[in-house]
């Protein structure tokens, strides 16, 4: 799963483009500085089952695996 | 700052709301207009935009030329992963169908995107009007991946769309909702014996079994009728980069400086 | 069994909300009457009251003389334990507040049991209209146990009601929602902006800080507005008593029979 | 919290009187025999925020508690 994980970040715009990522049951919701930068193909091929981007808030669908997925997230950060 | 009339209005309103839920038992009537003026100090009208907010609530009927009752608690129906059919059973009804359409079709691009498809791969669409003993609560429109449960229709429509998973190994174990509300349009009006405008709560879920989308379904449910139900729980503290940035450091998610 | 008529217009009505939903884009006209009459074989009045249904669900927006829009992305509020505050932040909006009342009372019957008091013991009341950059979102009455927060109004209307228990200890942590949906009143329409009649979303909810109920409100949300997102995971498994009893045995949870 | 778990228990009629109980995240829902056995006031005493009683299902509201409360309640019955 640790392979999700840094497939999600980079997605992301890797550690540097978050302001931070908070695990919401089925979402990881993430602040982040550029939303250019979120790659949502790559999201998706990463696992994800949606993608919502409003603002500089990008909401990943996840499923309950969202909380593993925090944890691996925390130390690739 | 506010006009004093809406204030008083409020606290009517708030001490009969506390009186329905509280004091008085279903069928009761409610204190009459005169009382209610004389107890407040407020006019008739005011009295009357009270009341009215409560019967708009569904906390009151009116009964022409009769006077004004406390109506029938609504169902809260937990917002969970269970089935109209579960929540209707476990509370003593008994629940039934009206199937409109069940038929195998190519998915629109918003369907195949709930469901993890392409556009233009099959599923099969169930278009039901859901009854509790009989009384018409919900219509739901539901689509699932043909694949995942090949030959579904061909007994007719099925009783259990969550049991035909199961009976596939699929497990439901996750989704999401979406809860909007709306006046109702004239059909669903109709289905559903309604008159036209009055609200409904529209759910809008995908249903997964582990990674597999495999239930994507749109409903309204009678607003007079049901209440959702939703516990909550603390979100987990937010993550945020270990090295410090060359950014100005942001607020701990702490709210003391927020408007709650 | 069902109109052939009926079922023409949800093909209509589901076509444009998967065009609306995924094709174009905000402010876009839509096809006109007469092309979505050709395409799918039906009346000019099938496709107004598709059109009127879309219309009625806050997708699409109707210009006098200009032709039917896609209409502004409704925002998706999580259910969860944060304030109207945090949420509009959170998006990058600003919130702000018009106090209507603020002020300590007696606790009705009704705010007793909702925050485990008994009646007549004293409560802050706050009432309060809440924008969104500068515009009316929703309203929210709140009550919360006068000894939990002594003095809270001493310098006025607190603007984070959640702040404020923070600062004395008391860490929000757990809580229900109660939501339910009807038109709204002539009063709360006029706060709002609304006309009289369109549905809001009605949210009442107990929040707690471990074993202590802290805070009671009821919200209405504008439903042109707001939808709301709830996570939902399989209910852990039901307990049942270990001996077998005299009675029938029942049906273990499995849903097979059930109408799904 | 096993003594929480047994008034609880003894509040919804004994173990005689249920025929399932489900934790749902900040409350326990159970289907009893007989709904007059459910002594509320027992109820709120065990420190139940609340008790719904509809047909033959009564809902306690418990808190996040429910968990460890469902876990002592699985060992009584």
């Amino acid at each position: 799963m640790t392979d999700q994980a840094a497939l999600i970040l980079a997605a992301l715009g890797g550690v540097a483009n978050i302001i931070d990522i908070e695990p919401c049951t089925t979402r990881l919701r993430s602040e982040v500085r550029d939303p250019a930068r979120v790659d949502v193909p790559a999201l998706r091929a990463a696992g994800a089952h949606g993608v919502m981007i409003s603002g500089h808030v990008v909401q990943v669908v996840v499923g309950p695996s969202v909380d593993t997925l925090a944890t691996d997230l925390e130390e690739l950060m | 700052m506010v006009r004093h009339s809406v204030l008083k209005y409020v606290r009517v309103r708030d001490y009969l709301r506390s009186l329905v839920t509280h004091e008085l038992a279903v069928g009761d009537a409610i204190p009459s207009e005169r009382l209610l003026c004389e107890r407040f100090g407020v006019s008739r009208m005011t009295v009357r935009q009270a009341v009215d907010a409560l019967v708009v609530e569904g906390l009151l009927e009116r009964e022409q030329g009769r006077g004004t009752f406390v109506a029938p608690t609504k169902m809260d129906l937990e917002v969970r992963l269970s089935s109209f059919g579960e929540e209707m059973r476990r509370r003593g009804m008994e629940p039934s169908s009206k199937v409109l359409a069940a038929e195998e079709v190519a998915a629109s691009p918003d369907i195949a995107d709930a469901l993890d498809l392409l556009p233009g791969e099959q599923v099969f669409y169930l278009h039901r009007v859901r009854y509790a003993d009989g009384e018409p609560m919900a219509i739901e429109q539901s689509w699932l991946p043909s694949r995942l449960a090949p030959g579904l229709f061909d007994d007719g429509a099925p009783a259990s769309v969550y049991g035909e998973l199961r009976r596939r190994g699929l497990e439901p174990d996750w989704g999401e909702d979406i809860v909007a509300a709306s006046e109702v349009d004239s059909q669903d009006a109709d289905l559903l014996g309604l008159r036209t405008g009055r609200a409904v709560l529209r759910m809008t879920r995908r249903t997964f079994a582990g990674d597999t989308a495999c239930v994507y379904s749109r409903s309204s449910y009678r607003a007079d009728r049901y209440v959702l139900w939703v516990p909550l729980r603390a979100p987990r503290r937010a993550l945020t980069p270990t090295p410090a940035t060359e950014e100005a450091p942001r607020a701990a998610p702490s709210l003391e400086s927020e408007h709650s």
